[in-house]
């Protein structure tokens, strides 16, 4: 399942719908992301006061579908969930949630990174950030375009 | 066409969204982009490093060389930041 | 942190807990493990009544602290924990949970993940599963033994 | 000397620890399962395989070579398998 919004989201209730009632579950990996309270501009720490997160509308929710589906495709998974927010948020902030629940550990914790991954390089938000020097776009990062490239090869799936 | 732009592409072309009659001369991304710098001075800004850019045809990538028709809705923006 | 202990958990606050006040915290990587339904036993499945969680207070603790402490030299965490449940267990219950956090996802995932694959060889726990055809004890497999070798070396801790 | 048995090894030998006097002839993990093996069959039963079975000295993992004394504690296990 998919899901952006601008409100919060309670881990812990997220969790217990993912999973609820399918005992052939033997783990769930989760990832939750974020707005941490300082940003490098030009190699320098900065405050951050505030942080906007804007989004394409029709198109986030087509590419986190097709991400969440091409997870399911490579891992065997009992459920999963994306949750992405967008708008005003402060450092502390939860601004992304991303659970796999599988029969197998590492199909579980792969699926999750594989999610995440994705969707830095490919979900299209843009985030803002209000510092005590002004406003910035965050910049994409390389290790982020590094982070997606290893999942080109299919995984192994048997361990 | 529907012309969409996000992050620093809006802030520098002044519009989130905008709608234009696609000349007939005009028959890819690329052309798309060369037109509107004709236009105006931001959308020369905005585009000037057309490298970083990342265009999407209905909401799909594609690449600048892809073909655009007057009914597709296209969007332009830097690279995606989220997670 | 660790926790040994016979009682459930709740994983909102737990998370709540781990991160609660730290704004350096950029991302938070956690497992759980859960009671499956199913156990092969020679090859194949048999339904799973209760599972029994035995395991050697002090010794425990002690390999517990020692996997936790040896996850923070290797990467640079804001914050961890593990949670490990012993006695009578069903099917969906909750056995296990381990969280990291820190300022760089790809931190909390590894670190998450090298907690998990040592204590499966290392956290001395014995699980004894009553199936439909009597009890049995879990045998270890070799796949945790590989999945904990993967981490001799020391990783990279830059991305 | 505190022995504790886990798991199918408890259940084996009948006990979950006992504490014995060490013979002065014993000096490793080696010689003490020798030394237990020849009092019980349930001993002989519970070690049959001691190529599988893990021990740990004072709550840390050694291998069967390894020294004892008689203010140590020790416990014999099957692998692990928690999580």
């Amino acid at each position: 399942m998919i899901r952006v919004q601008e409100e919060d989201f309670d881990i812990g209730a997220e969790l217990a719908a993912l999973t609820g009632g399918d005992i052939s579950i033997g783990g769930v990996a989760s990832f939750t992301g974020l707005v941490r309270d300082m940003a490098p501009i030009d190699g320098t720490d900065h405050n951050i006061k505030t942080m906007t997160l804007e989004h394409y509308p029709g198109m986030t929710e087509k590419k986190l579908a097709e991400i969440e589906a091409e997870a399911n495709t490579r891992w065997p998974l009992a459920a999963s969930l994306i949750i992405h927010r967008y708008g005003s948020l402060s450092p502390g902030d939860q601004i992304v949630f991303v659970a796999c629940a599988s029969a197998h550990r590492q199909a579980a914790f792969d699926a999750c990174q594989f999610l995440m991954d994705w969707l830095k390089t490919d979900a299209p938000f843009w985030k803002l950030e209000d510092t005590d020097t002004g406003s910035v776009w965050v910049e994409a990062r390389d290790s982020d375009d590094r982070a997606k490239s290893r999942w080109t090869d299919k995984p192994d799936t048997t361990s | 066409m529907k012309i969409l732009y996000f992050a620093w592409m809006r802030q520098r072309i002044g519009v989130s969204h905008e709608n234009i009659e696609l000349p007939n001369s005009v028959n890819t991304v690329d052309g798309l982009v060369d037109w509107l710098i004709a236009r105006d001075d931001g959308y020369a800004k905005a585009f000037a490093k057309r490298e970083v850019i990342r265009a999407a045809v209905n909401q799909e990538y594609v690449p600048f060389d892809h073909a655009v028709s007057d009914d597709d809705e296209i969007a332009f923006f830097p690279p995606v930041t989220g997670g």
